[in-house]
């Protein structure tokens, strides 16, 4: 399994957030977890991150115990995250932004333009903007910046945090397109996301999250024919 | 189970607050220990030293306060059956510092006469408690002429207010023949009250330069105004340190004018601070040179292996006095205070005697200058 | 564990089992052994000139080279006055205040001016008009600032604070830098005598200033307008947006505590009867602030805690002679590092920490 | 009011000022430079500049033996070993300011931020111990050993203190700079090698009037200044736009949680600009030793106060704020002495800081780190 967590618990101040959540990525998939607000999703993915303390529990990433180490050294391993509400910087521009991906890695210039010239392939509306500053872009485009900023790192797990909020219908579509796509280049992606029908159609395999548990878990069509799901986060 | 945990807490307290005192408790340098014999004799008697020990002004308090031990220490070997003890009340400068000193001064019945305020601004917050408490003081520093107006009975000092200084360096400038001079202080009661003196005083041939900042470094604007003005004097009201600084850029900035400096400046403080640029700067003083008086000069080596600092001669003038009452057979603060109004004794530095307000008779203003880089006592005195 | 970390958890559980043990104690009496209690505290502080006689306590307390009494009326009870007033802005409304020694000083100029350079009021009379002059400062100074935000706030209050500092020294008519002195002192009362050298009177007056004024801010904490105050602190936004007037009532922040503020400086003017713009330095200022954040900011002992211990430890310390401003220092960032929130942090969650909707902003 | 004295002596007041201005300038940067990354203000940078001057004393007098005075003259150099000594004053002291901010980072913030390290329960175990033993001995040396036997200890003590991952309040920070701050300077005042005295630094270069401009006289430490700070002022925003760390810098500045996320290295990157800010002071301390060749213990309070007030001035968070901010604030004061006098020209500074934050509250180019494009 690329990616295992097991048993993870996590606290807000006294508020535990995660209550022992398990579940896990394997090489080459696409795993979404979908919930409501507050079920702890993005609690989930800023943990894997690292930038969220683990109270028990532990996550390993190709076999190893990663729990307690520091961000950057996961960035190093190849785990790599589009924050939720995209985290761009709005003073530096498109492209300072995207080299921010590779700021771990450090990178010769001409790996660097390699990659650029791949994210570019991918969103060619960054290419217009790349002097523009982040601040000035569009929601889509800050979307399409955070993802392929992220890939500029040469990920093995990317990490979406809810990439659709905030968009429109098209551009959505457009968003999982370009996930799958990612996704078959053989980097494994983890996916959180509200829009559970477009989630699930696009993951191998799904985990439901409630209150800080998982509640549930399955393949992607499984949970998209399964009622209980439907009702709750399908709109029936 | 609670109430011995209460108990071992306090008890804990207690004990490290004990430390505290049993370590740090004296620390003042008072000796009373009376020995048999001699011509004098009293009991536990202790003359007190009020001013800056510590902090920005520490070294001028530290200057008086040897002038007070010479003195002290000679009057001791010679009285064994009388020694007198001293007490040190280290204010910092500070006039918000000084009313609880003062008050443990007054507290203290032992102590009967006080070589201080050094300053003029704590000697306003607290000489009125002196007063009220019979306590006599005699200050070898404050040189603020309001001090000798406010009807303190209590009130003496072993040198000229600036009301004499000043025009003692007024006199100095005019007989130099300078037609222009700029006049600069540095804002602070000393500093402002002396050049507003010099400047009334020049009349006609003073150029206002305003007031700079002790504390702060560029003094450009100041420069700049000299020059523009063409001045071929400038006076400066203030401290050594400041006029160390306005001196060095007077110079860099092309200004030649003949420097004239009051008191607060005769320091080798001043040289440092002011390089060559210090070289034939006029300091003009109350204070008698160092050179003025030999035994003095002599035994203040011997006990301190450097040469006496400004206003240590008069500190000695000032507790000598005191040890005079004493060795008259004056034991309390009334009969000492009784005995300083009619004393009347050539000082270290000058003759010491006062007049109802306080004020020193012997009232000369002494000229200094720089050669080669060190403070040289002219001969020829005003005053 | 090393015997040092051992000491120190002792040190440490023995404190807390002392305050546990102070407060089930506490708990478990009636109304009347409170009350009684109570009497017994107020008047111990009214006895606290004769502590140095009391045979042990008297060698903890005493000042080593000053005079205890003095070191009260003088220092103590002014940096209380100050702390309990700083406490409103810094503490309560969150408002970070560098400059709040220019109140201190509007309050006790405005007595000299009064009473000595510029009019001979008695000291009685100077009092109000003094409150009510450092009041109008606190407006002054608010009206146009407190839309500014945090550190900007920080440093204009900071600038204000230097410019009635400088102001006063340059102004003759303020008496520039040679100050005003004979500066009338409170009015005798039969036998207690505010005259020059017993400092006791000025204790127990300035003391009964600071209930007064605990009173008095203990009941606008626990008011619509405390409840304004924390809701601004916690999170202006969100206040705003509930309805609350923030400027109106940051004003009124701004305001009470330099009315307090100013007060302190009347009575130090009156003890001392000569100030100087010397006395008012922008170090007191950091070091008021200090006070507060030390002994708990938004918690009145917290303040009155942070008061004394600023202004008495050095005192007490004398005898490191130069050393002890460092040793003040080294010991601000250890209490910072240990206890962030201050030695009697604020209490949480006893009050309600934001107003209801709609509250603050009614007329 | 005297403002005939302004026009007849413009261009005099104008270059002093600018070259007042520009160490007012380097020493904002400092205070712009964290508040950007921690919004702390960092009231102890202030002695970090003191700190500099006393290694810029340090190295002209220790290291290369420059003696005060030969025969009433000044040694000056020239040439080629007048910029050797220059570049090699100018290092020492950055290194001493460069060191100094890092350690107060580690000390005095570091552990507020719930990141207590080693380091920084060491330094404060040893100040702990070596106060405790004043109470007991007054003589330095001793107070030494006592501490450094009980730093180990306490030291673990201290860590098993430390509150780990908690956030302290941001009033915490401020009062813990103050204490930092006055524990610097009074440390310098107790042990430094002057005590409590002002002390000269030696003179170097010869003070001539290089040319005239506009019937101002423009002299040779005027332009090394005006020039120097320049220089580094350029080097700094190349160094934060174009390198790897500066770029650290930045995303940090404007979105921590984000920047850690893609692996940058929080911690690294606050030590990263402490340094940056220490260095900015070191060149200011040793440019402010070149025109004024004096310094005292407390020389940073003022001095840190006007470089705080000029940051605010210019927009804090923003470095081209912090250069144009001093710039003003060392005209201002310099046009304000002469029209007002000297003992007016701190009234005036921060009139014209309150007039200016009136009509934008963000200063005169608005705050942030990068958010204006640095």
């Amino acid at each position: 399994m690329l990616l295992e967590v097991r048993d993870l618990h996590v606290f807000y101040g006294r508020i535990e957030a995660l209550k022992g959540i398990s579940f896990g990525v394997n090489q080459g998939e696409i795993v979404t977890l979908i919930g409501a607000n507050g079920a702890g999703k993005t609690t989930t993915m800023r943990t894997i991150s690292g930038v969220r303390t683990v109270a028990q529990g532990s996550i390993f990433f190709e076999g190893r115990d990663i729990t307690g180490i520091a961000p950057h050294e996961r960035v190093k391993l190849g785990i790599c995250q589009a924050p939720e509400g995209r985290g761009i910087f709005p003073g530096m521009t498109v492209r300072e932004n995207l080299e921010m991906g590779t700021y771990v890695r450090g990178g010769k210039d001409s790996q660097k333009s390699a990659d650029l010239e791949h994210v570019f392939h991918l969103f060619p509306r960054l290419k217009e903007r790349i002097d523009q500053n982040g601040g000035t872009l569009s929601g889509g485009e800050q979307q399409m910046l955070a993802i392929g900023r992220a890939l500029m790192s040469r990920p093995r797990l990317l990490l979406l945090d809810e990439p659709s909020m905030g968009l429109a219908p098209m551009l959505i579509a457009q968003i999982f397109q370009i996930v799958r796509s990612i996704n078959e280049e053989g980097i494994s992606v983890l996916l959180v996301e509200q829009n559970a029908t477009q989630a699930l159609r696009a993951a191998n395999r799904a985990y439901v999250l409630e209150t800080g548990y998982v509640v549930k878990s399955g393949s992607g069509s499984e949970l998209l024919d399964d009622p209980a799901v439907r009702a709750a986060y399908l709109g029936g | 189970m609670k109430k011995s945990r209460v108990l071992r807490a306090s008890a804990l307290l207690i004990g490290l607050s004990l430390v505290g005192v049993a370590c740090g408790g004296d620390d003042t340098s008072s000796d009373t220990t009376a020995a048999a014999g001699g011509d004098v004799t009293c009991d536990g008697l202790k003359i007190a030293f009020f001013g800056a020990l510590t902090g920005d002004a520490g070294n001028l308090g530290q200057n008086i306060k040897k002038g007070v031990d010479l003195a002290v220490a000679e009057f001791n070997e010679a009285n064994p059956g009388c020694q007198v003890g001293i007490e040190a009340y280290d204010s910092q400068g500070d006039p918000a510092q000084a009313p609880a000193l003062a008050d443990k001064a007054v507290a203290d019945a032992s102590v009967v006469g006080i070589v201080g305020p050094a300053f003029s601004g704590e000697s306003k917050a607290v000489n009125g408690k002196f007063d009220e408490a019979g306590l006599p003081i005699v200050t070898p520093s404050a040189t603020n002429p309001d001090l000798a107006n406010q009807g303190w009975k209590i009130f003496h000092r072993a040198l000229a207010g600036d009301d004499k200084q000043g025009p003692g360096i007024v006199q100095k400038i005019t007989a130099d023949g300078k037609a222009k001079v700029g006049v600069i202080d540095d804002n602070s009661e000393y500093g402002k009250g002396l050049a507003d003196i010099v400047q009334a005083g020049l009349g006609a041939a003073a150029v206002e330069m305003n007031s700079l900042d002790p504390e702060g470094s560029d003094y450009s604007a100041i420069v700049t105004a000299a020059k523009d003005a063409g001045v071929d004097g400038i006076f400066f009201g203030g401290y050594y340190a400041a006029a160390g600084k306005l001196a060095k850029q007077l110079k860099d900035g092309g200004v030649d004018a003949q420097l004239y400096f009051a008191d607060g400046v005769l320091d080798v403080g001043f040289i440092e601070a002011a390089g060559p640029a210090a070289e034939g700067s006029i300091i003009m003083c109350p204070c008698a040179p160092k050179d003025s008086n030999a035994d003095f000069l002599a035994a203040f080596k011997a006990k301190f292996n450097e040469d006496p600092a400004t206003y240590a001669a008069e500190a000695y003038d000032a507790a000598t006095a005191f040890l005079d009452a004493i060795a008259a057979g004056k034991q309390d603060r009334a009969s000492i205070l009784e005995f300083l109004k009619t004393y009347d004794k050539a000082g270290v530095t000058k003759q010491i005697k006062w007049d109802e307000k306080g004020e020193v008779a012997g009232n000369a203003i002494y000229a200094y200058t720089i050669e080669s880089g060190a403070i040289v006592g002219k001969p020829g005195l005003i005053g | 564990m090393n015997p040092v970390v051992r000491s120190l958890r002792q040190v440490g559980a023995s404190l807390a089992g002392a305050k546990a043990g102070l407060a089930s104690r506490w708990n478990a009496m009636g109304p009347t052994q409170r009350l009684s209690a109570y009497v017994l505290g107020v008047l111990a502080l009214y006895l606290a000139p004769w502590w140095t006689e009391i045979p042990l306590l008297g060698s903890i307390v005493d000042t080593p080279g000053t005079q205890f009494t003095t070191v009260l009326s003088d220092r103590v009870i002014i940096f209380v006055l100050v702390a309990l007033g700083l406490n409103v802005v810094v503490g309560l409304a969150g408002l970070l205040d560098l400059g709040y020694v220019g109140f201190y000083a509007v309050g006790a100029y405005t007595t000299a001016i009064l009473t000595s350079s510029h009019a001979s009021l008695p000291w009685l009379l100077a009092l109000p008009v003094s409150i009510a002059v450092s009041m109008v400062f606190g407006v002054i100074l608010g009206a146009p600032t407190l839309r500014l935000r945090g550190d900007y706030l920080a440093i204009v209050t900071l600038g204000f604070g230097e410019i009635i500092r400088l102001s006063a020294k340059n102004a003759e008519w303020l008496g520039g830098s040679r100050g005003i002195n004979d500066i009338k002192h409170p009015p005798s009362i039969g036998p207690l005598k505010f005259g020059v050298v017993d400092p006791k009177p000025y204790y127990w007056l300035g003391l009964t200033m600071v209930f007064a004024v605990m009173f008095l801010l203990h009941r606008l904490e626990n008011s619509r307008v405390g409840r304004a105050w924390v809701a601004i602190r916690e999170d202006e936004d969100a206040a705003e947006l509930m309805g609350v007037d923030t400027f109106r009532f940051k004003l009124w922040a701004f305001a009470i505590g330099a009315a307090v503020g100013g007060l302190a400086g009347v009575q130090y003017a009156g003890k001392v009867g000569f100030i100087n713009p010397d006395n008012f330095p922008l170090l007191l200022s950091i070091l008021f602030l200090a006070a507060v954040v030390l002994g708990g900011s938004g918690n009145m002992h917290g303040a009155i805690l942070g008061g004394i211990l600023v202004s008495y430890l050095p005192e007490r310390l004398r005898n490191f002679q130069d050393k002890r401003v460092f040793v003040f220092g080294v010991a601000l960032v250890l209490v910072m590092v240990f206890r962030p929130e201050g030695l009697l942090p604020k209490k949480v969650g006893t009050r309600k920490a934001v107003a209801a909707p709609g509250e603050g902003g009614a007329q | 009011m005297r403002d005939w004295l302004l026009y007849r002596t413009f261009w005099d007041l104008t270059i002093t000022g600018l070259a007042l201005g520009s160490i007012y300038s380097l020493v904002a940067l400092g205070y712009t430079l964290v508040y950007g990354v921690l919004r702390l203000i960092n009231f102890a940078h202030s002695e970090i500049f003191m700190v500099g001057t006393f290694g810029a004393l340090m190295a002209s007098q220790e290291f290369l033996g420059i003696p005060m005075l030969e025969d009433g003259g000044y040694p000056y150099r020239t040439g080629f070993m007048l910029l050797v000594f220059l570049v090699f004053i100018l290092l020492c002291a950055m290194v001493f300011s460069g060191l100094g901010a890092v350690a107060l980072e580690r000390v005095a913030y570091k552990s507020l931020r719930g990141n207590g390290d080693l380091f920084g329960a060491v330094v404060l175990a040893f100040l702990t111990g070596f106060v405790v033993s004043m109470v007991f001995v007054d003589d330095t040396l001793a107070n030494v050993i006592v501490a450094a036997i009980l730093t180990a200890p306490i030291t673990m003590g201290y860590m098993s203190l430390f509150r780990r991952g908690k956030q302290s309040p941001r009033l915490a920070f401020l009062i813990s700079a103050i204490g930092a701050s006055t524990a610097i300077a009074e440390a310098m005042a107790i042990w430094g090698p002057e005590k409590r005295e002002q002390y000269q630094t030696p003179r170097i270069l010869e003070k001539d009037v290089l040319f005239s401009f506009l019937g101002a006289d423009v002299r040779v430490d005027n332009v090394i200044v005006i020039v120097g700070a320049l220089l580094m002022m350029v080097a700094l925003t190349l160094f934060v736009n174009k390198s790897r760390l500066g770029r650290g810098v930045r995303a940090v500045a404007q979105d921590a949680e984000t920047a850690r996320i893609l692996g940058v290295n929080v911690d690294m990157i606050i030590l990263v600009t402490f340094a940056l800010g220490g260095v900015m002071a070191g060149g200011a301390a040793m440019l402010f030793t070149l025109v004024y060749e004096q310094s005292r213990f407390n020389i940073g309070f003022i001095l840190g106060v006007k470089s705080f007030t000029a940051a605010v001035l210019g927009g804090i968070g923003n470095l081209k704020g912090a250069l144009l901010g001093g710039l003003v604030l060392g005209l201002v004061e310099n046009y304000a002495s002469a029209v007002f006098g000297g003992q007016w020209k701190d009234v005036v500074a921060f009139v014209v800081l309150l007039v200016v934050l009136m009509f934008r509250p963000t200063g005169l180019l608005g705050e942030s780190l990068g958010r204006a494009r640095v």
